[in-house]
């Protein structure tokens, strides 16, 4: 395992401290928690955004936290969603009296423990909505099983839900849009290489010199196939046709694209995928409204991308377009 | 048999010392259909529980219980922490006032953990999650008229085997589909560890 | 090797048009090249500015065009510098009248072509400045050899000199404060894998599963030693103290920090890198105005990171808080 | 002998050749010094030279060679592109109107071809650099009368071999300090092939 840290078993406070060391102005911890909360929360009449979840995706989810996008994003162990009472700090540090909404990426770890805060913040009197991202094309949408994972699509609900909050939206209008959102958003992802949690010393999984994995998930869960590393295009016609079999995005539809990094993958292969996805939404007859390319929510330092597309009606778009003075998403 | 305060500080503390010197073990079952963190979160949890064990003084089998609880609660994180957090909080709340703890009411008390576990997590029995350790412990616990260590160790060890031939449906391991077949589920098998402590408990009070 | 990309031989053109296509408002490929400008340029009696060098260090440098950063950016094949037709084409594209001047990282091969191209524009009538970035610590600074590399700070002096640029300034007024950056700005970068470039196939280096290489270049240039992975507490201070040798940055002074990933290495460690900088600068007392954490400037897929030091004064801190579009650099 | 536009085109067909068989040692030698793209770039360079040769009439040697400088210049990028792109620049300069091109201005054409080199890379003899290989050829062609196809070869190779023992002062090499002793200097490499196959065009055509 080669990573730059101290000590695997507290990586997660120390980069919380760096996070703050780096945005004093504009974000504070919350004492004696792994809460990132905006310097100036309470934002009083504002519903509060709340969004978390295991640490190692970074920037997701503390880069997102600022004017326009999240109140307060709770860190839990690498790959481990933070627990119940961490949660209920941020709540309680982001409620305005207008209520708190919480983004949640559909991991069975995530629901519970987010659920069990929101029943402790209702106890406590707190109005508490959510919504559950689950944006993961790889996994079949199932009632029966845990169904689709969230992923890089959550950090659209992020932005757009942040966007409606900051303009005074009440918690059901966060909620609806935020629904709107999820309905619309759709990824998958592909990897390279495994990735290792600092705790746990060795890789999750392994992958031959000449191998890929078509659908995994942002912690190493398994995808849809293994196979012979193919050329860019591809895998981006790959990634986008299965996006696109959910029949959500069809022709005339107006789009944003996320090509996600997922941590060890330069820029350069980003941007050679997102040329093939443009070209071929363009065969599709789909129309490219914004295109986000970088590494927005990574999987600590595994090889390969995500392409996420979100539909788009005119809310979508201005909410989209306004502005957010988050570190990780600056508009 | 009855069961203490001290029966209980000692079977939390048996179930550290197990998960602990398996924390290895329990990662790399996570690390083949989860997320490689199994063994971390309940080492993390059941270290905290421990070191407020010794330090605190407690009235009540159900005082320990809820102490166990809170902390897993509040220090695993996961899908294993508020689902092992839930089923002790239930217990807790079964057990209540009951000091020692009969064995009809250590039953009733698994009885609820489980129903806690499996409310909480959305799951039934044959999904391959730490309920298919649970139920048949519970079971057992039920059909008998007393602490049979041996079974209970026998009974939760086949039901962890077991869990190897089962293909996920729902946590983590769902994802893993029929891969997932073939490999132990890491909940059960720190279920079973906590079971196999409490045997052992039991059985070094006899 | 382990790459999304189509042919190792285009890797370049397609990642160009990747660009092109994720930002078509704001930028544009001159056709036939391999030059990214404002698709505005040239602006009419603002100084032009142009960057550039090899492919593989990604968002450098067609990430900082925009809007208060530069007017163009030339990529070269990965590693290898650009061309002087490239350059020169970049040059007329954006030259509003008022001159234009290169920002040129101190590797010979940048040297060279962007003389050569500057020798031929100003043969065309073009007035040309240049300043010549060389932050690298890691290398000694000497008139007998070929002297310090530019590497991350170089994005300091796009920002600044771009901003500057942009209020109208002189070409003898941009070349000033962008060699006042030079002078303030010191780095230095430590790696712990190495990369490989698409079309060479097989990694630059090697390093033992238990070796890090600190003072590296961004092209897997020695370092200034091998030696056992240490803790980031301890990298961190090693690349501070390198660079506060040097003698630039002083008690009292205001800085502005770069934690810079290198490709492979996720944003938790560069957090965790910048938690210890700051305890370091604020036990010397030097002042942190200002930090930026992420990939600016990287090595293809290599993990590592590189600190930056920008010494400020009122002026260079006025310039950097001016509004940039870059995509890459978003202020 | 007479230096014609046919040997001159014969002459970088050659060249083309041998680095075309030759990228991946000389990338490979651009590995330990460097940053692995120098085969790279020397054959993307040179193949275009020759894709175009074939399909271009020449007056003269000179427009060969200044042909295949504008090439260079324009494709190979890096240190290399503009430092030969400048030898084979100068080197045209200097034996303009000269066609055949006789012993005398050849040399005085890879003279010019040299100063421009160290010119341009503002370097000198013994900083491991091309240089080290132009400056003994330059030397034995001034101090011969006549083509000599062998020792032209001998003297190039030894010069490429000796910048093995040169600690790099100059170029990207110049950051290995005294690890780049004991590697030979891959600009001196792809310079000993210029000249090799320059002596194998002379020798084929006695
Ligand atoms: N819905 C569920 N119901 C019951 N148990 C579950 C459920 N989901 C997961 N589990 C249990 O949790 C274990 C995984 O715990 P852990 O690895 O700590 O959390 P995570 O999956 O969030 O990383 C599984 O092995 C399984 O036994
Ligand atoms: N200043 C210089 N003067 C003469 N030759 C140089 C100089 N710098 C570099 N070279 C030559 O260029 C070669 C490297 O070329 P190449 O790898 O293509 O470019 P780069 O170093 O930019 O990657 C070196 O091996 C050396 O022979
Ligand atoms: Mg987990
Ligand atoms: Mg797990
Ligand atoms: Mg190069
Ligand atoms: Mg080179």
């Amino acid at each position: 395992m080669k990573k730059i840290i101290n000590d695997p078993n507290i990586v997660v406070q120390d980069m919380l401290k760096g996070m703050v060391a780096a945005n004093p102005a504009t974000i504070k911890q919350l004492p004696d928690t792994t809460v990132i909360v905006r310097s100036d929360a309470p934002t009083i009449n504002k519903v509060g955004l709340v969004s978390g979840g295991g640490s190692g995706h970074e920037p997701a989810h503390a880069g997102y936290v600022g004017k326009g996008m999240l109140d307060a994003a709770v860190a839990g162990e690498v790959f481990t969603s933070p627990t119940p009472d961490q949660v209920l700090e941020a709540i309680k540090a982001v409620d305005g009296g207008s209520g708190v909404f919480l983004v949640i990426k559909n991991y069975t770890g995530d629901v519970l423990n987010f659920e069990m805060a929101a029943e402790l913040a209702e106890a406590e009197g707190i109005k508490v909505e959510h919504v559950i991202v689950n944006d993961d094309v790889a996994v079949e949408d199932s009632s029966f099983t845990t169904g689709r994972r969230g992923i890089a699509g959550t950090i659209f609900v992020h932005k757009i839900a942040g966007a409606k909050a900051e303009q005074g939206a009440t918690l059901d209008e966060v909620k609806s849009v935020a629904e709107k959102v999820v309905a619309n958003v759709r990824s998958m992802g592909m990897a390279l290489t495994p990735c290792t949690v600092p705790a746990a010393g060795k890789p999750s999984f392994n992958l031959k010199e000449n191998e890929m994995e078509i659908g995994i998930g942002i912690h190493g869960e398994s995808g849809i196939e293994r196979k012979e590393i193919s050329t860019a295009d591809e895998i981006a016609s790959e990634l986008v046709t299965k996006i696109l079999d959910d029949g959500v995005h069809v022709r005339g539809d107006d789009v944003a694209i996320m090509i996600n990094g997922l941590g060890a993958t330069p820029e350069m292969e980003l941007n050679i995928v997102n040329s093939k996805v443009n070209e071929i939404l363009n065969e599709k007859g789909i129309h490219v409204y914004k295109t986000f390319i970088g590494e927005y929510m990574t999987a600590l330092e595994m090889a390969g991308c995500s392409v996420t597309l979100l539909k788009l009606d005119d809310e979508l778009k201005t909410l989209l377009n306004l502005s957010s003075e988050a570190p990780a998403f600056r508009v | 048999m009855e069961f203490r305060v001290e029966d209980a500080i000692h079977w939390f503390t048996v179930v550290n010392d197990k998960i602990q010197e398996n924390k290895e073990n329990l990662t790399t079952l996570d690390q083949v259909i989860g997320d490689s963190d199994h063994g971390i979160n309940m080492a993390r949890g059941f270290q905290e529980v421990v070191n407020k064990l010794s330090t605190q003084e407690y009235e009540e089998v159900a005082d320990v219980l809820n102490h166990v609880a809170m902390t897993l609660i509040s220090k695993v994180g996961g899908a294993s922490g508020p689902l092992f957090g839930t089923a002790f909080l239930k217990f807790s709340q079964a057990v209540k006032g009951i000091n020692p703890v009969d064995y009809d009411s250590f039953t009733k008390g698994l009885e609820e953990a489980l129903q806690g576990v499996k409310q909480r997590g959305k799951a039934k029995l044959g999904e391959k999650t730490m309920i298919d350790v649970w139920s048949p412990v519970v079971d057992v616990f039920q059909s008998e008229k007393g602490f049979e260590d041996n079974l209970f160790i026998e009974v939760a060890r086949e039901a962890m085997e077991n869990t190897k031939h089962i293909m996920a449906t729902k946590g983590r391991a769902a994802y893993f589909k029929e891969k997932s077949i073939g490999h132990i589920d890491p909940g059960s098998a720190s279920t079973y560890m906590i079971f196999e402590a409490l045997a052992e408990v039991i059985k070094g009070r006899k």
